[in-house]
């Protein structure tokens, strides 16, 4: 089973990766840039068919292990 | 010698730099800020140095190698001009196109700084006629990001060509061990095809003093300015 | 998915700044019951919610030292060579050659131990600023942190997290990493120590302080800009944790060490421009602290105006932006004549430049925001008048001396020494210092792996000798000697590489002082480090006290890190310790 | 108008992170896990409402910019 697990900065933390790749746009001529955030994507690969067993699973590795939930927040994509 | 050592934010061994500039050739360097689009008339060398240019966000030295100097780095080289670029600055080089490949993060994950044996691989460059051929110099190594890696192709042609310049290798000169990154090679720094532009990851500007670690890295600066002296 | 919006006015919705002011609002800032009543003595009427928000952070253990203040006034601070010694931002020492050294030690335990990468990495950028805004270009950092056991599960996770979050932000920086310590004991394992140590050179007639003059002069904000980070971090860093914490767990700012190159660069160079009249980093308690102390220590009032104040966040509050502790950031007052220069090159390095409020003759301190006074309070009392107290405090109970009769002999003193040197506390720390860049501006003499490092001075001949020392297990058999002791440490590992010892910054690190045998490790450590700076004629410039590290009533081992800063004449002079040849003889000197 | 940039190594790439951190994910012990794969997400905040030109502007990003297509590919996803 393939899953995605996307890693985003809150919204309220700094993300100074983001404000210099948004300076950078602009001064590459992209004008309509008005604000870039980023963030980390996991793509995992599980054995097993259970789809709600590997929601659980990926859930407690984002908890433990992939997010830092004190300044990320996650979401979980399963594929198909 | 009349070098340029480019200024980008987040750069942070420019006066490294500019200090072995300084001592082999008896000159101070120009500093020339990113935002420049032309370099100081008559410049024979061009020294893109180490750092964090833009926090090294987004990839290393990706930022950089787009803002506005690079145009003139880019058309001095293709004049034939002498490029430098240490650490940051190479891979500021391959994100721009002047070399190949990339610099992915050290295969370890972790930042690394040490001493490091490299071995010159020929001494009929501009950058290391002062060295022998196959001499094993310590340096110092003091990076995340210098895991070089090219596409098969492209590594044939470097090694076909000649165009690797130095090597990671231990005290004896053997490269069968780990480098301090996992290159491919273990390659610690390419030519350009011209051999007019040297991208290295380790830092010979920082062993240029017997107080401070040694000399080995004295002699590619002394090289540079002898080839370049007036 | 939300994404922010990066612009947008900033107008805040009029979250009222009078709420009733219950007994909970004011638990919630950390403030007991009477110290609420001293505020109400103070200024005679309810305290807005902005103001109530202001003292929280003013009268906090981080901010007031409320808890440390009188025994700090024993440590010896002076010496012929000391030009600045605590109460700015860091010490400085005179090198002579008209050198100066500037240099600080801080923690960053609590956020640390939240989130490792960020928590360390911003350690390290506050300890630098401190240096910087007093003129100084950083030349060397050093670090002591303390782990828990190495077996408990989250040990590895924080170690690793640590050492690289100093690492990311000192190479990024550029600054070299030369030299700290690491120490593991099971007593660390709820709260970790992560003290940095900032070092920078200057000329003597080139420092910078905090102190404003004269009135009307702008006040300028300069740097990143502010968020929500951390509100309430400042009043955090005084909390015990207790074991629910991990559930609501305050928010932790992110480092931008690439802001803080530029800001480097900036501020050096605004200052060559004559410009400044002032200048003050803003760290916990960030816009209020720093705007505070500038106006209190001139004995002038401040207006700030926070319409002005470049923010990250759409509406801001005026309580907000009074707490935020948003990283990168300093407040300046500047000679009105030269703000176009100055403003010049703060654009020129992409930084934010705003001014945010001026000097008055009222010496009230006064936030104005859409057009409402939000906060007007008497500035010099806002310091002066924060609790003190006297804490009450237990001796702590002499040991018996163990007599070596009754300790068994080793079968085998290989193996001894074999379990001593495979001993986390002993083995090489390598793996640590080599995440460091410890290279960089090419005047590193000595590399870590020695007893102190050795960093050349610009060109030399002159350089520094620099260390990090405590051993907390002797702080906790015997706290007096135990501080005598680190600081003879850091004066030893000075002398030991050719170094003239000079002076001293210091890190407390303690558990809850409301405890009186908690209270007595400090008062007896201090006493110890006290003495020993006397007789060795080695002041005390600077330093930073970290109480209430402590989970579930289990304080951590009593921990008063000392940085030590020597000079050599020249460092070519300087000794190493490894053995130069064979045949030589070995001599062992002292008892 | 909201679109965000996924940017993957390529599959021939090695991804020495993404192995670390299968290993910590194995060791904390969900042991169902074959693979982890680690890349970046750009959430990317355009002025305009024409999304065709927007398209055509984030491609010009991921290969001005965004991406180095010597390793990496990326994907553009536009909301609404
Ligand atoms: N956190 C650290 N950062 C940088 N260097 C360190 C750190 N911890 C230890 N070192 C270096 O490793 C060496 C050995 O440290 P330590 O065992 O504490 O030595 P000592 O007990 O002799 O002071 C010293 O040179 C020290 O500076």
């Amino acid at each position: 089973m393939k899953a995605r697990v996307i890693v985003t900065l809150k919204t309220s933390v700094l993300d100074p990766q983001g404000k210099a790749i948004e300076g950078s746009l602009k001064s590459l001529g992209f004008g309509g840039v008005a604000g870039v955030r980023q963030g980390k994507v996991f793509d995992l690969e599980l054995e097993g068919t259970d789809k709600a067993k590997a929601e659980a699973d990926i859930k407690a590795m984002c908890e433990k292990l992939l997010a830092n939930t004190v300044i990320e927040s996650y979401r979980v994509e399963i594929a198909g | 010698m009349k070098s340029a050592v480019i200024l980008f934010p987040g750069s942070n061994r420019e006066r490294d730099a500019a200090r072995a500039l300084k001592q082999a050739s008896g000159t101070d360097a120009a500093i020339v800020w990113h935002g420049e689009t032309a370099l100081p008339k008559g410049t024979d060398i061009v020294l893109l140095p180490g750092g964090f240019s833009y926090g090294d966000y987004l990839r290393c030295g990706a930022i950089a190698a787009r803002s506005p100097v690079m145009d003139a780095v880019r058309a001095h080289a293709a004049k034939g001009g002498l490029v430098l670029g240490i650490c940051n600055g190479f891979q500021i080089l391959v994100e721009s196109g002047l070399l190949p490949g990339v610099l992915l993060r050290n295969s370890h994950l972790k930042f690394v700084c040490r001493a490091q044996h490299l071995r010159v691989e020929r001494n009929d460059t501009v950058f290391t006629s002062l060295y022998n051929k196959g001499q094993v110099i310590e340096v110092a190594v003091a990076h995340g990001d210098g895991n070089y890696l090219a596409d098969a192709e492209t590594l044939k042609r470097l090694e076909d060509d000649g165009r690797v310049a130095f090597r990671y290798c231990d005290a004896s000169g053997d490269v069968g061990k780990a480098g301090p990154n996992g290159s491919i090679n273990a390659i610690a720094g390419i030519y350009s095809e011209k051999f007019n532009v040297l991208g290295m990851m380790p830092h010979p500007e920082n062993l240029i003093d017997p107080l401070v670690g040694g000399t080995d890295g004295a002699a590619l600066f002394e090289s540079l300015a002898r080839k370049t002296a007036a | 998915m939300v994404i922010a919006t990066l612009t947008r006015p900033n107008r805040s919705p009029m979250i009222p700044n009078t709420p009733a002011i219950t007994p909970e609002l004011v638990a919630q800032h950390g403030l007991k019951p009477d110290e609420y009543q001293r505020i109400l003595d103070l200024i005679g009427r309810e305290p807005t919610l902005t103001e109530l928000g202001i003292f929280s952070a003013m009268w906090n253990e981080h901010c007031s030292y409320k808890s440390s203040r009188i025994h700090l006034k024993g440590l010896p601070t002076k010496a012929p060579w000391v030009i600045q010694g605590p109460g700015e931002n860091a010490g400085v020492i005179d090198v002579g050659d008209g050198i100066a050294v500037v240099f600080k030690m801080e923690s960053h335990n609590h956020p640390s131990f939240i989130e490792p990468y960020q928590g360390a990495a911003t350690g390290v950028g506050g300890i630098l600023r401190d240096v910087f805004t007093m003129g100084a270009r950083p030349i060397a950092t050093l670090n002591a942190l303390r782990f828990g056991d190495p077996n408990h599960p989250k040990t590895r996770h924080l170690i690793s997290g640590v050492v690289s979050g100093i690492g990311g932000y000192g190479n990024a920086f550029g600054v070299p990493t030369v030299g700290g310590q690491v120490g593991f004991h099971t007593r660390y394992d709820g709260n970790i120590l992560v003290n940095a140590m900032a070092v920078g050179i200057c000329r003597t007639d080139g420092i910078f302080y905090a102190k404003a003059t004269g009135v009307g002069n702008p006040i300028v904000y300069l740097g990143s800009k502010t968020g929500r980070d951390g509100i309430h971090g400042a009043t955090m860093a005084s909390a015990e944790f207790d074991e629910g914490s991990d559930e609501k767990r305050p928010t932790v700012q992110v480092g931008d060490p690439f802001a803080e190159k530029l800001l480097l660069e900036a501020t050096l160079e605004l200052m060559q421009t004559g410009s400044v009249i002032a200048i003050q980093d803003m760290g916990a308690a960030g816009l209020t602290s720093s705007a505070v102390e500038m106006g209190a220590k001139g004995d002038l009032g401040v207006r700030l105006d926070l319409d002005n104040v470049p923010t990250r966040e759409a509406a801001m509050t005026a309580y907000e932006m009074m707490l935020s502790e948003s990283q990168e950031r300093m407040l300046m007052v500047l000679d009105p004549k030269k703000k176009d220069i100055a403003e010049a090159v703060f654009r020129k390095w992409g930084l934010d430049f705003a001014v945010v409020g001026h000097t008055t003759d009222d010496l009230k301190f006064r936030i104005w925001h859409q057009g409402q006074e939000m906060a007007v309070l008497p500035i010099k009392e806002l310091g002066d008048q924060a609790p003190l107290y006297d804490r009450p405090w237990v001796e702590t109970p002499k040991r018996a001396v163990l007599d070596a009769a009754n300790v068994p002999a080793p079968k085998s003193l290989t193996d001894v020494l074999k379990a001593l040197i495979g001993s986390p506390e002993l083995s090489s720390k390598r793996w640590v210092y080599e995440q460091y860049d410890h290279l960089i501006l090419g005047n590193t003499v000595q590399r870590p792996g020695g007893d102190a490092a050795v960093v050349r001075i610009e060109d030399g001949p002159k350089g520094l000798a620099l260390t990090c020392d405590v051993t907390p297990r002797y702080c906790e058999a015997d706290p007096f000697e135990g501080g005598k002791q680190a600081v003879a440490e850091a004066w030893r590992n000075i002398t030991a590489v050719g170094g003239r010892p000079l002076a001293i910054t210091d890190n407390l690190n303690f558990g809850n002082p409301e405890r009186p045998e908690i209270m007595g490790q400090f008062v007896q450590c201090l006493k110890g480090i006290g003495a020993a700076c006397s007789a060795l004629d080695f002041p005390v410039v600077s330093g930073n006290v970290s109480l209430y590290n402590e989970t579930q009533g289990r304080g951590i081992l009593p921990t008063p890190t000392i940085g030590g800063v020597g000079v050599l004449d020249d460092v070519a002079k300087s000794a190493t310790l490894s053995f130069k040849a064979e045949g030589e003889a070995v001599i062992l000197l002292g008892e």
